[in-house]
């Protein structure tokens, strides 16, 4: 908290002289009620029994004088002025009959009366307060404060779900210049001669191509490819003489088997 | 380390926390540094006791507590103070009325004083940290309510809203109303107590008179008077000053 | 007022004004205060004597005096603020990578992400205690390598690296894609070919499994994902966003 804030100036409020001759000068005055507060304390009676139609006269000599003055007077004071004026009527006229919505002379009065108390009341309280011993001026805080040291723990927040994710999107992502492409996976003829040479074995019978082929391919692409290759595998080596190949129909299976030394 | 399941620890602890800070801190904020369940009102209760009647002293301040130099020292510390403009009597009284009426909308306010309240007024005192918009009363236009800071308590002193004086007397005078002073009354049944017998026996010869500033007062420039006055905005409000 | 012939009022003054005071003060300030020859420094003797013990000590410091808070209690006095993080993107998918393909250099991971790592993710990563350096590659340039923690471990609710979800079991949790190939080409990312010449690693087998399905999975939406892929490499800004 600022012990030190930076106030307006206050002027000091000129008062109304005790004899009724007033000396008007707005500036001093917070409002009607303070008007008239300061005119019944010259009254020097207590504000509860103070003559409420004595101080409506006062203020209404006040407004005058203000006028006579040609002193602006805000609105609030000229509608103060002219309730005063109508209760004062109200006071000094018969009461009418109780219709029981306007309230009565004397009510309005009383009512004036509470106003005027209550907010002598608040200014009393703020006299007070002020003369409370103040931080900064009569108390003091500690003139070297010692900061304390913040250690901030960030704690992060992340499930296996989000890791899992993460690198679900990272996998199906892959990534544009990072990729080389590679040795092609595809079954090559290369291996695929290899292969058939290794497992043909000598016998007489026919076999089907297919019967060669890997059965270790999950890849769908690569078994194509596989076949592919081993079929080109197989016309090489029935070109080298190796292999005698044969299919019985369309689309019928590829058979194949070593071509005997004799043959 | 310290062993802070040893009372007097304990204490050490809230002593240096509260002596390193400027400004007050909580029963919370303490809390934190100490085991859980422990008392802190208990300890600082004591605490305060260790300070009472020193040249520095733990002063509560609302939920929290802070050490201040006594207040009697004062002039022999030779302070030497900030020349910080005095504050505008409407911002004092505007200060105690949201003191002791808080929760409290600006037109109570302006009820209260009889007048209305310019602008600057309770921007000053939300500057200095005194005052604070506190929410809205659940009324018809849905007004902010004002109340007071935890500044506003170590500024003065206070060791809570109730410490205010003569807070209760107040109260039980029925002087902290914010209500129309007839509504009030009325609302109290104590009407009656602020009636004065004497007010219709006054004297005659003041009627012409009265009659005649009424006359005076409304014919002449009335009406332009209060244009006038509505063109400066801030006393918009003059209506309020009767007393219904 | 304060009668400063007596000394228990003579002590009083000088702890206000100690503490009061934003500097050490010393005895020649401190003797303005004070009527003439009085004994300054034995008065604050009795002062230090005090506050011995307390959380709050009378220190000397250079010429002059003032107060300090006890040095043993500044572990206590720390305020510790956990704040609520989130993972920024680029710090998760870098968690994920070094998680599944540790041990991993920073340029493998840059590879794997096709986008350069930016400082901040590493030290977010690092911070939060769930990656730690693990040793160097025996490459050109000794490159670092980095591995998950226990802590890691501990956060997912892991007992151990293995426990990690395969690619086959990602794909049955439909986190991972499986849509058919949509191109006949089958070509091999170099992936995981970089930790096959790990330096020390007991873990070999399961960066070999993840070789073999990350081969499958370029097969698969390879040509798709470039343009996500480069709308993907804008977050890598920043190790971490900021929870609240």
């Amino acid at each position: 908290m600022s012990g030190d804030p930076h106030f307006e100036e206050d002027t000091a409020p000129p008062r109304p002289e005790g004899d009724g001759r007033l000396v008007v000068d707005l500036e001093g005055f917070e409002g009607p009620i303070d008007v008239l507060l300061q005119l019944a304390r010259d009254q020097k009676v207590d504000v509860t029994r103070i003559s409420i139609l004595e101080l409506a006269e006062q203020y209404l000599a006040f407004v005058r004088e203000a006028r006579r003055l040609r002193l602006e007077l805000a609105a609030d004071y000229l509608v103060m002025a002219a309730w005063l004026a109508y209760l004062k009527s109200r006071l000094l006229l018969p009461e009418p009959e109780d219709d029981g919505e306007e309230p009565s002379g004397a009510e309005m009065a009383a009512a004036l009366r509470f106003q005027l108390q209550r907010l002598e009341a608040m200014q009393e309280a703020a006299r007070g307060l002020f003369r409370r011993p103040a931080l900064g001026s009569e108390r003091l805080p500690r003139g070297a404060p010692e900061a304390l040291d913040v250690v901030t723990t960030p704690r992060y927040q992340a499930t296996l779900y989000d890791l899992l994710r993460a690198y679900a999107r990272q996998r199906s992502r892959g990534q544009p210049e990072g990729l080389r492409i590679g040795a092609m996976e595809l079954y090559s003829v290369d291996d695929a001669l290899a292969r058939l040479r290794r497992l043909l074995g000598s016998g007489p019978d026919w076999r089907t191509l297919s019967s060669f082929l890997p059965h270790d391919l999950k890849d769908e692409t690569v078994h194509r490819s596989a076949v592919a290759s081993h079929l080109a595998a197989t016309l090489e080596m029935v070109r080298d003489g190796d292999l005698e190949v044969r299919q019985d129909g369309i689309f019928g299976p590829i058979l194949v088997r070593r071509k005997s030394e004799g043959t | 380390m310290t062993d802070l399941s040893d009372r007097y620890q304990q204490l050490r602890l809230l002593e240096a926390l509260v002596f390193a800070a400027a400004e007050p801190l909580d029963r919370k904020e303490l809390a934190r540094h100490l085991p859980e369940g422990t008392d802190i009102d208990r300890l600082m209760e004591e605490l305060a006791n260790l300070y009472a009647n020193r040249g520095v002293t733990l002063e509560r301040v609302g939920d929290g507590w802070a050490f201040r130099t006594a207040a009697d020292l004062a002039p022999l510390m030779k302070i030497e103070r900030k020349v910080s403009r005095k504050l505008s009597r409407a911002a004092m009284e505007t200060l105690a009325i949201v003191a002791y009426h808080q929760p409290i909308t600006r037109a109570e306010i302006e009820e209260i004083r009889g007048v209305g309240l310019s602008k600057g007024t309770l921007d000053t005192l939300l500057e200095a940290g005194w005052v604070r918009p506190r929410g809205r009363r659940r009324t018809p236009g849905r007004p902010v309510t004002w109340c007071t800071t935890e500044g506003f308590l170590d500024h003065f002193g206070l060791e809570s809203r109730d410490d205010l004086p003569g807070v209760e007397e107040l109260k039980a005078a029925g002087l902290l109303d914010t209500r129309p002073a007839l509504t009030a009354l009325t609302a109290r049944g104590k009407l009656g107590d602020y009636m004065d017998d004497d007010e219709d026996s006054g004297d005659e010869d003041s009627i012409e008179e009265t009659d005649e500033s009424l006359e005076e007062l409304l014919a002449e420039d009335f009406g332009e008077d209060l244009a006038e006055a509505e063109g400066g905005a801030e006393d918009d409000d003059g209506g309020q000053t009767r007393g219904h």
